[in-house]
Order: structure tokens, then C-alpha cells, then sequence
């Protein structure tokens, strides 16, 4: 390996959390950013072709070295590390208006999930997954939240742009017009409701 | 239905008995796997039954005091009154009062989709594991901070902006949910004949929902639904049903407690 | 890699501590222990002969994999880069508020700010930018803090009488005594946010 693919992959190593390739240009201030990113494909395909069972993945917006998938199970079961627990539904379904609707207000959070938000939002923001990033124009100037990177840790993701877009969900937010039927109710198909 | 995330629960095993309050995420969620048990479109929903059923549901549950649950029972009554409405034949500007919860209930269901999408992405990245060993940080001299007055006082300002117009007394952003309260004070009286002020009210209420409270106390009592009645002074009250209950809606058909709802649980 | 030696890397990796033979072989209860020793040294070969800047070491009775020491000034240099020398928005809101109220409780900052402000507090503590100066006369007695002499050294002032005086702040942060100001130092301050 390169002197430069080995800096890096010291650093890597020393840190838990993705490192921007600005990060670590600062390594070696001689390099320029177009060496650092080579040397992280040097490196990625060390792990790859050697059969690593670590890999360099690109998560918000910079690189971390984890395992692969498939060890998970055996090391959990050793009992030397565990896996990150899962976030309650609550969580998930408030991270998930934020996450499209940002930057978003408290009031417009309950309103769709049709109940109080205080509890999970400070709960979201002691785990750092949300943020406050502005207020509102409106009446009591009310705070507004977006996610933040530790957000796209938590899911893996590069950047917003890889969350899905909500058209390709398999319910579209416009239903067929609600027609004045003549008190048919409730043979119809459960066409909407079934599919997910 | 088997891809449906509603929780498993025992449920109807105790009638009263309270589950558990997070067994679903909220009133949406509890409406939603109503729609799915009974495989019902959900642009066409029979509000008569589902408004029942949803009473019976938060009732056995021992829902009675989650304020969301309740406001959105009272909604779901209001709205079953609506439908009753007679409405002329070859009416074409009839608006369903439906429309306004099927959009809720797709918006949400939509919501519940995104979570699913963010729960299975998290789940991966969680089969991934991190270095589990951190090295101690350096010896190293902090780093020097970087502030000047600048920057303070550009905080300063936006501390300044940020604040809601330095008046001399705090004007509450919120207004009365008057209209709110009286939808909750509805779905109780429809299900129980007497219960106490402090039942209404719910845990830790604000200065804002025991106003809202009193009001829509007031307001029914006004209308000769409720009867008020205190037993010693500076007590609590009690509020008693003035007139029956089919009035106001009719009684859930005499069943098993629960029993629809635990077939739906199962 | 052998599928074991595999195993045994992601499990050091993922391991906070040394971990022993003895519990590697766990990972993989048909193994002997002798096969576990095999897999630790091709481990540690692939790392010795491709060059990587990690090595298998061996702590305390047991394996870790740790960065070489010919990198460990790289590392500091990489967390040197990582911390953030910059204080975060609200830090800076938050020291703006106790610069110019001091002493002030955390109640007061809250209500001020909108946010809680527990972590602010702690941080900019651990920054040595304020301190607890007493506590309050009020209920539960709180805390009151006040800026530190690190705080005027980073600004380079020599007391906190030479913080320029901001009239909309003061009358903004008193909006229960508004008192008429009683000199005409308003521009003052004006006039030193845009010349800086």
C-alpha cells in the first residue's frame, strides 16, 4: 500500500464515525483531494480482493471502516459488541415526517401522526438525529427540525438524496376522489389498504 | 394479515385491563388497523361502524385517558352525525365529510411506509459493525477556539431576532382548543354515565387544557347534555350524562367485551 | 482469507477489548483452539505483508488489532483535524446570553433561547468559556453561571466592561423591567458590529 493509503487507513481506524476525504486531505497537506479519494479506492480494494471482513463504506457524506454484514450474528452472539437497537415506531414514523417534510414545525409533526410529539422530538434531539434549524414565520415563531448526519449514520445513507422519493411507495397520496356512493359501504375493494 | 406491523397484543383478556398504551402509535395507526381487519376501502368508509368500533376499541384498551385517542373518537362521532345528514338525490356538490380524514389516514399510511423504508435501512446499517475499540484521545493541547467579538455579536443579534417581540407580559401562542375539548367531553359522556372533572382533564394538563376543559364543560351543560355536582366544596366535581346516551350516539351492540378486536388482534 | 480468520477479524475489530483464544473459539464452536491460533497468524501475515498500518497485537493475554505505532502522531494529527475548533451555533447563543446576563441560571437561558440547554452548558464548560459563579435565592436554588477569564482571553479583552455595550439586547433580555437607558451608548454598539 501507499504511504498515503495507509495514513488514511490509520485514521480510519482511529475514528468511529465517517471521515470527509476534506478531512483527511489534512493528513498530508501536500496531497490533493483527487490522491486521497485514489488511495480510498487503493484501500477499498485491498479489503475487497484479500477478503477483509472489514469494508470502507461511504456514509454521510465521508468513509468509515465497518465490518461486512455477515458477521454481525456471530459477533452479537459472542458477545463482543452488539448491534445498534432499533428506534421505537414512534421514533421511526416522526423521523420519517421530518425527514420529508423538513424543515418542519411540531404542529405540522402531530397533525400527521395524530398525536403529541413533545416526548420523541427531545428524545430525537438528545440522540442528535434531529435538530433544531430555524423557527417558523408564524404565530409564536415555533421551532422548525431537519435531520442531521448523525440521522444518516444511523440509516447508512450517503446523503438525503438517497431516501427514497415518495412516489415509489406503494400508496399514492391521492386516492380516487371519495364519490358520493349511495351507501354501498364497506364491500369494496381493500384494494389501497391491502397492498402494503 | 400478516405484513401489517400493528403489534401483537393480548387483548380482551381482562376487560379494562390496560395493555399497553404504545400498542399502537396512535389514533391513526389504531383506525388504520381497523380499515385493514375489516378490509374496508379506505375511500369508502363505513364511519357508523368503524366509529364503534374504535370506541369500543380505545375502551377496552384502557385508552379512556389518552387525550389523542379520545379527541379523535369525538371526531369520528361528529362525523357519523354528518353522514346521518339527509342529503337531496342528484346532489353534485355534496362534499363527503369524509374527504378530510381519508386524507389524513393515506398521509399517514404513507408516513407508516417511509418509517418502514428508514427501520429496514437502519437494520442494515446496524449488521454493520464499527470499530469497537477507541484509542484514548491524544495528549495533545486543546485546540485553540476560534471566537472574536464578531461572532459574538452576530449571537447576540440572532439571540435578539429570535425572541418573540420583548413586549411587557407573554402573550400564549396557543389559543383554547375549546372545540377539541368538547369532541373529548363527547366521547366520554357517550361511553360512560358519570366520571369525575379530574378524568376529563387527563394527566398533567396544562393551564391551556383546563381552561379548554371548563369551557366545553360549561357548553354541554349548557346544552342540557350534562349535569355537574359537587360533593364538598373546593372538591372535584362530578359530571353525570343528562340524557341518554343514544341520543348522542347508539350504545355498541351488547357483545363479549372486546371480542371483534381480539379476532382482529390475533 | 479462511472463513474463521475471517470471522476472527471482524470480532477483533468490532471488540472494545483484548479478546482471548479462549473466547475467539466461541465464534466458532467446531474449532479448535489450535485452529483458531492458525487463523490469528495468517491474520497477522496479511497485515505484516501487504503493508497495512494496522497489526495484530497481542494485550493483556489476549488479540487486538491497533494501529501501528509509526502512525500514532498520524492519528492525533487525524482527531487534531476531527475535533471541531469552532463552537456550534447554539454554544454560541448560549455564550452570547451568559456573557451579557451573568449571572444567569439555565432556566433563564432556556426560556431565552427556546432550547434546552443542558449539553451547551456542559460543553462550553468543558471549554473553560464559563463557570458556576453561585446560585440563585430562588426556588431549588440553581446554579447561576458567568463567563471565565479564558472567555475574555479568547476575545482579547481585558474585563467584561469592555464587551460593547448592545442596548436592543439589554432592553430585549428585560422584558419585565424595561428600564429607560441611561446613557446614549445605543450606536455604539451599532457601530462595532459593522466595523469588526
Amino acid at each position: 500500500m501507499k504511504p498515503l493509503t495507509q495514513l488514511i487507513e490509520a485514521a480510519l481506524f482511529a475514528a468511529n464515525r465517517p471521515i470527509t476525504v476534506e478531512e483527511l486531505q489534512t493528513l498530508e497537506p501536500e496531497s490533493a483531494l483527487a490522491d486521497v479519494r485514489t488511495a480510498l479506492e487503493e484501500l477499498r480494494e485491498h479489503y475487497d480482493f484479500d477478503g477483509h471482513a472489514v469494508e470502507v463504506a461511504e456514509i454521510a457524506g465521508g468513509y468509515q471502516i465497518l465490518t461486512r454484514r455477515a458477521f454481525a450474528e456471530a459477533i452479537e452472539r459472542a458477545q463482543f459488541a452488539v448491534r445498534t437497537p432499533r428506534l421505537t415506531t414512534a421514533a421511526m414514523e416522526t423521523l420519517a415526517v421530518i425527514a420529508y417534510r423538513q424543515p418542519v414545525g411540531r404542529a405540522e409533526i402531530e397533525e400527521i401522526r395524530g398525536v403529541s410529539a413533545g416526548g420523541v422530538l427531545r428524545s430525537l434531539q438528545e440522540r442528535a438525529l434531529i435538530e433544531v434549524v430555524g423557527r417558523s414565520e408564524g404565530m409564536g415563531r415555533p421551532l422548525l427540525y431537519g435531520t442531521t448526519p448523525t440521522f444518516l449514520e444511523l440509516l447508512g445513507l450517503r446523503d438525503l438524496a438517497e431516501l427514497p422519493r415518495t412516489e415509489e411507495f406503494s400508496i399514492a397520496l391521492h386516492p380516487h376522489k371519495p364519490e358520493a356512493s349511495d351507501d354501498g359501504q364497506g364491500d369494496a375493494a381493500a384494494s389501497v389498504v391491502a397492498e402494503s | 394479515m400478516t405484513s401489517s406491523s400493528a403489534p401483537t397484543r393480548a387483548l380482551g383478556a381482562e376487560p379494562g385491563f390496560v395493555v399497553q398504551l404504545d400498542a399502537f402509535s396512535g389514533p391513526l395507526d389504531l383506525l388504520l388497523h381497523l380499515l385493514r381487519e375489516e378490509q374496508i376501502d379506505i375511500a369508502d368508509i363505513p364511519v357508523a361502524r368503524i366509529a364503534d368500533q374504535f370506541l369500543r376499541v380505545i375502551h377496552d384498551l384502557g385508552l379512556n385517558q389518552a387525550a389523542d385517542y379520545l379527541e379523535m373518537a369525538g371526531r369520528l362521532i361528529r362525523l357519523k352525525a354528518q353522514m346521518l345528514l339527509p342529503r337531496r338525490e342528484g346532489q353534485d356538490d355534496w362534499e363527503d365529510p369524509r374527504h378530510e380524514l381519508v386524507r389524513r389516514l393515506l398521509e399517514y399510511q404513507l408516513i407508516r411506509e417511509v418509517a418502514g423504508w428508514l427501520e429496514r435501512a437502519a437494520a442494515r446499517r446496524a449488521d454493520q459493525l464499527p470499530r469497537g475499540f477507541l484509542p484514548p484521545p491524544p495528549d495533545l493541547p486543546q485546540v485553540p477556539l476560534t471566537i472574536d467579538l464578531l461572532q459574538l455579536l452576530q449571537a447576540v443579534e440572532k439571540v435578539v431576532a429570535d425572541i418573540p417581540t420583548p413586549v411587557l407580559h407573554r402573550v400564549v401562542p396557543r389559543p383554547l382548543d375549546t372545540e377539541g375539548a368538547v369532541l373529548r367531553l363527547e366521547a366520554m359522556l357517550a361511553e360512560r354515565e358519570e366520571f369525575s372533572w379530574l378524568d376529563l382533564l387527563g394527566a398533567r394538563p396544562s393551564i391551556v387544557d383546563v381552561l379548554s376543559a371548563l369551557l366545553a364543560v360549561l357548553e354541554l351543560a349548557r346544552r342540557g347534555w350534562l349535569r355537574v355536582a359537587q360533593s364538598e366544596s373546593f372538591g372535584s366535581f362530578l359530571i353525570r350524562r343528562a340524557i341518554p346516551a343514544f341520543e348522542m350516539l347508539p350504545q355498541p351492540t351488547e357483545s363479549e367485551p372486546g371480542s371483534e378486536a381480539a379476532d382482529a388482534a390475533d
